[in-house]
């Protein structure tokens, strides 16, 4: 394989810096640089900016609105966005439910739901997870029972990240008890605003609000709601789950989380000397680095492999499976690796906590250097990401069973 | 036993609710709690009997810290107690200040709450990279400077402070200690505060030509560092055993969960991974312990060799960094959503265990500590 | 607690050192100093001459030969044997089957054995392990079929370590294949110069020969060999084991690795510098320090805690459970990550391989500092360690059932 | 392709007791098996076109070492193509000293061995800490020094040895290269010889006033320090491709074993504390691979940028030490006793993957120097 990139593909980079300088709003990128909280309206803004460049599905195929790029082009695309502090654009519609129903829908559901997702009608968020069934999934117990026309839900569903913004739902229910717990379960989409759909929020422990539990009592879903077939819903969702995965992984964050880390320890000062000259500091952000490199480097490989062996996938490309374990483990390894360091480089200043600092517009004073507010906040949330979209230890339960074969 | 009237006393009069409640509001911490502790005693315990108390030994430090750990209390004994208490303690001349003398019996008894304000931004974690400074005028003195993050300043009756009386950043020399009276806005001392992510309230304190009378300076100018040294080394004892009290909680809350939590049709701790996790996590908090016994007999033991005293609290600080972390973030990982959620109480008990690493000096400064007071023997 | 030494347990500390300077052959210190192979007669002199003294066997009642020291006398008597460099008992009679025999022997056996152990008229040896019976020691095969008043025996044991000096093996034996494995294991004592009984060495990965394969072909053992009852056996293999963990945890051997550890990284350069002074393998030794000396805090803590709940166990004492398995556990890690140091510390030094240098007598020149050749033989071997005397895998299997209940 | 040339070779021809046997006799290797890697180009590969070889760059060092890894080769190709033969190559001036041409001729075919003396005992692996001399005399050169664990020294045709002609241990400037040849016993030059735990032999090398004529100079006098870092960065290359080699091989055994090993009834395979902890080791080879391949395409790339390469080199020279030693441990508990007995290959593997870590520095080293040329940009 080859690293460097070809002239047509820094061409490209340099079209997507480009685009970004011109069309992100500084602003919206200060927010995100400084880990304030966006609005409603920020994420909505951003997905419209990128979906009028016609840049927001880059993975879909072309025929519903994607790119036509490379593996390769799409990573960089997705590297230059993270430098620019470019918001990650809200996954669920985009990455998660599109990918499902574009392999799995029928015809009418594409056309209905895929340009909903584009323009931005919808906001979708993900019923998947129950308080029963976290990384047992297949245990799920949500009811959905056939009557005429409609399917009857009713059941919890807990951890729905942006549920509260949300309009649509789609959601893993049990149609079946017969057979093994994978075999009666189907994929349904759900109007949030039906009668019965009630979110409520759940606080992670460092006080943020962003996932929530979301409860149905006699919810109606009219029955072309349903994606694919009924009770073969485990098969989507697996699918499904790959793509969370890779999203997961998040190199491109990881990357611009180190270089806040280097100017935290080039600003912090330990006796004197800036922290990043401390030996000890200095080879924990060495290893760090070293290790995301690698990460880039390894998840290139994986992209480089999938697309030299994916070549009539119809522009879908890289589709990856097991190794989108790997990438998420690793993933989420270093990008916690990396929060830890910023926390622990900001010495006694990541006690303060100012949850008025993280809200859009505040301008005030911060006790300690302006980039300390969000930083402790972020290592205790960020916690999740190894537990989230498939904890880790899933991941090594797949990797073991698929790819190791013990 | 004084240990198991605290772990009674927060069991039963100060639910959870109520100590984060009274942690994350001001002054972030609960004053009526503040005055039942006293009169349990544990801020006697915190001090030698020729400072009117009954303890004040590392073992007695340790024993109050374990519980002040499992019981997740947000009131500043810490500060108030061993930082500032001891400082008046250790540094005050007695004969020719009594003043002096009743501000300590107020912390003894618990009357008063003080604070140290000591570090600095620029100091990391070198308690003599003071740049803080004091100019004797004629009447007094003045002090111009900046102290960091200092606990419980806002409710403070009165502040101990630090600053240069001469010398540079770094000199152990030329240290003093001064004593602010808090009781009304001062001319020169601006608070900037917030609340803290694990409990309680911090304050930035400038001090802008602050004048102080000459009966606010603490022993004798320039002489400071020795009871410093030793104020902030039973501060890293404290923590450290608070450390080990909270693993002890956050170790017993993961067993829990993993006994009945179900998944896959069986408890999650049927599952070797997480077993053997846990098995390590039981065997590391053990060495953490170890760590502070060790600690606390130096502490207590004859302090002839103050390196080796030094070097037993460094090894301490940095277990406590090392396991803690560990413990903390594979408590969580272990826990799932559960441990993420701000209704269930493992987060809380995780956030100040991290935050102990923030609160002088952390595993690296501790570890590197270590490593330079072996090289001077 | 109270972890400084009384004046009577100073005065101990001096008794024992003072014996050690005039009793311990400097030849024979030297040669475990530098890591040098024992011969059979080295270790026989070393154990008469501590048996001359009485102190062979602290861990005996008194009234079988034992000391009668405290647990805190015993611990001191260790370090002290540690620090003058004095070769470490071969423990598979003293410490392995003493303790069975003592508390599930009968009188004949005991009166019949213990005084042979401690003369020295026996070199015993261990047959546990099967080569399919490792850490399922309970899976074992070895069949002893009654014939009379004999045992007939068939089958193999594996890994017995210095079975080549031995002249009596204890095994666990299989007498019945009723119920559960372990309920039809017995414990039986074999002379091993009985037809039948074949010893084959087992070279190591570094190339030393210390383990063996014990074959058994239709070996006839006299029933009176028989400890305890018949299909018990089981029950004390795990007595046994709790000694022999506790033994391999070797907190003792560690002080003295870390003290050669100082001694290389001092004398050792790294661009004209102490490797002592490189912050970062100053931080690794530093580590280990810390770590080890957690360790022996946290035994002490466990030895004072038995001690005091163990009142009257007539003098035996200090014996852990569990714990034992704490002990072994944390004792192999820090013994293994001083060795691997100690490797790390001699650079390119440590590659030369020069097995005469570890014999007996070799005074020739070797490649590098003479401290160097046994290092990273010593690593290599050591990685036994943690596999040995229930592997720390199990050791975490045992703590996850009887000490966290899961 | 060469690759499967070469591991073909190695199944077919060259079994494991063989490769060990040469490893462990003298001369450390098999010279007949010299022969035939010659035969099969292997050689060849290793050197640049305008050299007289056919490869020669990053991806081509990558691929022969990863097989070199594999196989676990013990012939001197990393001692006698790349590092002598690259020094040849790199420092020659090929007008002025035909003679040299000749030698690296030898090289590249395989019908000479050489090998590079530069290492040497105080260095710590900083390359440029060399204190063997070189002073000029009317005639010639004469050299004082010792250089350190040369491999595959006794076998030699000829060295390629480094000295110091001016400055002081740490310079750059000053270095210059000189070829000794070995046809014979050479008055000064002493060897000291031992097999190694790995396989392949080593010598110190005394050099006490061995006289030189002017034509062993190679290239010109002082000016060796551009050469040396180019062969010596190559040289990292290969070790760490040849450390991914020999993790691929020691995750296959392991894998292979943990499916048919049965313990409490079930191939131990499927417990799954080893199920995670094997999933981690297969994850971490992928990032060493990674980290071979970042170092191969910066070595292939244009080398304008110098210090980025040298950070390439060191990385993936680190990553495999680490992830290295993680393997190499991991598997041998994995196996249990089985690992570590002398007839079961693991052992083998693993104590070659542990001693890369010994050859032109250990992952601290290539860390802290990672580190440096980071804070020069």
């Amino acid at each position: 394989m080859d690293l460097s990139l070809s002239p047509d593909e820094r061409a490209f980079q340099t079209e997507v810096s480009d685009w970004l300088r011109h069309n992100l709003d500084p602003a919206l990128a200060d927010k995100v640089r400084r880990g304030q909280r966006l609005t409603k309206a920020d994420m909505e803004g951003w997905h419209r900016t990128l979906n009028g460049r016609g840049w927001l599905a880059p993975h879909w195929p072309k025929e519903y609105g994607g790119t036509g790029w490379s593996p390769i082009q799409r990573h960089i695309f997705e590297e230059e966005c993270c430098r620019a502090y470019a918001p990650r654009v809200v996954p669920f519609g985009l990455s998660m439910l599109a990918p499902v129903l574009i392999k799995y829908g029928s015809e009418a559901q594409k056309k209905t739901w895929l340009p909903r997702i584009l323009d931005g009608s919808d906001w979708w968020c993900q019923g998947y997870s129950e308080p029963g069934a976290g990384s047992d999934l297949a245990s799920l117990k949500m009811r959905a029972v056939r009557e005429g026309d409609h399917y009857i839900l009713n059941g919890q569903k807990t951890w729905t990240t942006l549920g509260q913004y949300a309009n649509m739902i789609f959601c893993l229910v049990r149609t079946s008890n017969e057979g093994k717990p994978q075999q009666g379960i189907s994929f349904l989409m759900v109007d949030m605003t039906t009668p019965g759909v009630e979110v409520r929020p759940i606080l992670l422990l460092e006080g943020t609000h962003e996932v929530n539990d979301v409860f149905f009592t006699d919810v109606r879903v009219p029955v072309e709601n349903l994606v694919g077939e009924e009770n073969k819903g485990w098969t989507y969702a697996k699918y499904l789950l790959t793509y969370e995965r890779t999203n997961i992984a998040g190199i491109g964050f990881s990357m611009v989380a180190l270089e806040e880390l280097k100017q935290i320890a080039a600003d912090q000062h330990r006796a004197g000397r800036p922290l990043a000259q401390d030996p000890l500091f200095a080879a924990r952000m060495a290893r760090a680095e070293i290790a995301l490199n690698n990460a880039r480097i390894a998840n290139l490989h994986i992209l480089w492999n999938a697309a030299q062996g994916a070549g009539n996938d119809s522009g879908n490309g890289a589709s990856v499976g097991v190794e989108s374990s790997m990438l998420k483990i690793k993933g989420t390894e270093i990008r916690q690796q990396i929060d830890a360091l910023k926390r622990q480089a900001l010495g006694a200043y990541a006690a303060p906590f100012q949850p008025e600092a993280f809200e859009p517009g505040y301008n005030g004073p911060t006790l300690g250097p302006d980039y300390a507010a969000p930083v402790a906040r972020q290592y205790f949330n960020n916690r999740k990401i190894s537990i989230f979209g498939g904890s880790n230890e899933i991941q090594k339960n797949i990797i073991s069973k698929m790819m190791l074969g013990l | 036993m004084l240990a198991d009237t605290l772990t009674r006393f927060v069991a039963q009069d100060y639910p959870l609710d109520a100590r984060l409640a009274a942690g994350a509001g001001v002054p972030g911490y609960a004053p009526e709690k503040w005055r039942a502790l006293a009169d349990l005693g544990v801020h006697g315990a915190l001090f030698d009997p020729r400072d009117g108390g009954y303890g004040g030994a590392g073992f007695d430090l340790m024993v109050v810290f374990e519980a002040v750990g499992r019981g997740l209390i947000v009131e500043p004994l810490l500060a108030s107690a061993v930082l500032a208490g001891g400082a008046l303690a250790q540094a005050a001349d007695p004969k020719t200040k009594s003043g002096q003398k009743e501000h300590l019996a107020g912390l003894v008894s618990g009357e008063k709450q003080a604070t140290l304000a000591h570090f600095e931004a620029n100091d990391g974690w070198d308690p003599t990279h003071i740049e803080t400074t004091a100019r004797k005028t004629d009447g007094g003195w003045v002090l111009n400077g900046k102290k960091s993050v200092v606990r419980a300043a806002e409710s403070a009756d009165f502040l101990i402070c630090s600053a240069r009386s001469s010398g540079v950043p770094g000199d152990k020399d030329g240290l003093s200690l001064f004593l602010l009276e808090m009781d009304g806005p001062k001319d020169g001392v601006t608070l900037q505060s917030s609340q803290t992510i694990d409990g309680g309230r911090v304050s930035d304190i400038t001090l802008g030509d602050v004048t102080l009378p000459e009966t606010a300076l603490i022993g004798r100018a320039g002489q400071a560092w020795a009871p410093l040294q030793s104020v902030l080394g039973r501060g890293v004892m404290c923590l450290s055993a608070e450390a080990v009290g909270l693993m002890d909680v956050i170790r017993d809350m993961t067993l829990e969960y993993l006994r009945t939590r179900k998944q896959f049709g069986q408890p999650i701790g049927r599952f070797q991974a997480l077993q053997h996790r846990m098995a390590t996590l039981v065997l590391e908090i053990e060495q953490a312990r170890a760590a502070v016994i060790n600690a606390a007999a130096a502490l207590s033991g004859d302090t002839t060799d103050g390196i080796a005293t030094a070097r037993a609290l460094s090894a301490a600080k940095y277990t406590v960094a090392e396991v803690g972390t560990l413990v903390a973030e594979e408590a969580v990982q272990m826990h799932g959503g559960m441990g993420m959620t701000w209704e269930y109480p493992l987060g809380h008990y995780v956030k100040r265990l991290i935050m102990i690493g923030h609160e002088m000096g952390d595993g690296d400064y501790h570890l590197s500590r270590y490593i330079r007071l072996g090289e001077a023997t």
